[in-house]
């Protein structure tokens, strides 16, 4: 299934790009794709262990690590938000 | 009736307060507390040019409507609406509407100081902070890092 | 600059919020609290027609001046403003301004809150509210008393 | 000498009328005009005994019970305030 990745603020920096789209087997969780995404962009993985917590929204919703994803499921890859 | 939305244009205020105090003197409301928010012309002494807002739309709106009727909802409020801005503001343009109208004083200055937190810290909007000495990337509550030219990035390379 | 006084009008928002914020955004504020009082069309299950407001001139129009300058010197306000209305005021009709603007959404707040407790207190300006079940006088915080025929009263003779 | 004295809201509607001049001798106090105006006004005794402060502005400054009048002084006998 394809799963649509987004990134915002610091994280499309990182990334280098603004979105991305994956291919997951069926049955993947939230946590199988940030493993994923981790291990295309390693520089994420270690600013949201050193620096700037990574959340993931799921279709606009704070998603959990045991979200099952379906196809077509877009994924957002935020860092806390800076409203206001 | 609650609304909430990212818009891009800044809010006629009076206009805002009319339609509230219309939707609730009669109900029994006396009260309306508005927070606006607007660009910081210096911060940690340094000038600031510009404010990037961005939101993950259509989501960010849907948040923002759905913390208005949350607040709504509580013990003697009658009207809350919430707006957030996107784009380049600059400092002194208005970036976050944040409007409570209920029977008390107390209940109005309470519910928008709770309704603003989940406003900042929920909805998914992001600043980027242009100033003499470099970009900063605002992070959460305030904590700021400089952006870096990161290598294939579409708008640094 | 602070300022405070008794008016007779409505105050145009946006003209008072672009100048709080022309007076502050180079000074480091982003946040403004604005509270907005207005008269209620019902109070105790009763229609009210209208407020009556009295000050007593011209120290009304002092305190609150005293008010919004003694404010204005808290830590991180860069800007208090204070107007209250007076004359016979229908539900719907805005009564009083608060305005306070701060480096920090917190203090705003706070500030604001208090600005308003203490001209609600201390400031001689005075409200009878006319029902569809009499006249009464609001004594304090709330409190009503309902008007009496005092027999010599001149208003009521 | 003269002082002014003024009533305001409900205090008005009990002493019958707005404002009064008052003679009073040199040296009197605060107090001591109180008690005069309470001899003429009896009313305005009880009702803050029983109903509602009263409160007295002395040129229009929270005044105390031992603040010397003079000539020309303007006290107003007001009720707990109730703007906003």
């Amino acid at each position: 299934m394809k799963i649509k990745v987004r990134f915002f603020s610091i994280l499309k920096d990182v990334a280098g790009r603004e979105s991305i789209e994956l291919e997951l087997p069926e049955g993947a969780k939230l946590r199988d794709l940030l493993e994923k995404i981790y291990s295309l962009y390693p520089d994420l993985e270690k600013i949201s262990g050193e620096e700037v917590g990574v959340i993931a929204l799921l279709n606009g919703s704070y998603g959990k690590l045991d979200n099952e994803l379906r196809d077509g499921d877009e994924v957002a890859l935020i860092p806390p938000a800076s409203g206001g | 009736m609650a609304d909430g939305r990212i818009i891009e244009k800044p809010l006629d205020l009076n206009e805002l307060v009319a339609s509230i105090i219309e939707d609730t003197a009669e109900k029994g409301a006396g009260a309306l507390v508005l927070f606006v928010g607007y660009v910081k012309g210096r911060v940690d002494d340094s000038e600031v040019s510009e404010l990037d807002y961005e939101a993950y739309e259509p989501h960010a709106s849907r948040m923002l409507k759905e913390i208005a009727e949350k607040y709504e909802r509580r013990e003697g409020v009658l009207n809350v609406r919430i707006y957030h801005r996107v784009g380049n503001l600059k400092p002194g343009e208005t970036t976050l509407y944040v409007a409570v109208s209920a029977k008390s004083r107390h209940q109005a200055f309470q519910v928008a100081k709770e309704a603003l937190e989940e406003v900042k810290h929920r909805v998914p909007i992001f600043k980027l902070e242009k100033r003499e000495d470099g970009e900063y990337w605002v992070i959460g509550n305030g904590r700021r890092i400089k952006r870096r030219k990161a290598p294939g990035s579409p708008e640094q390379s």
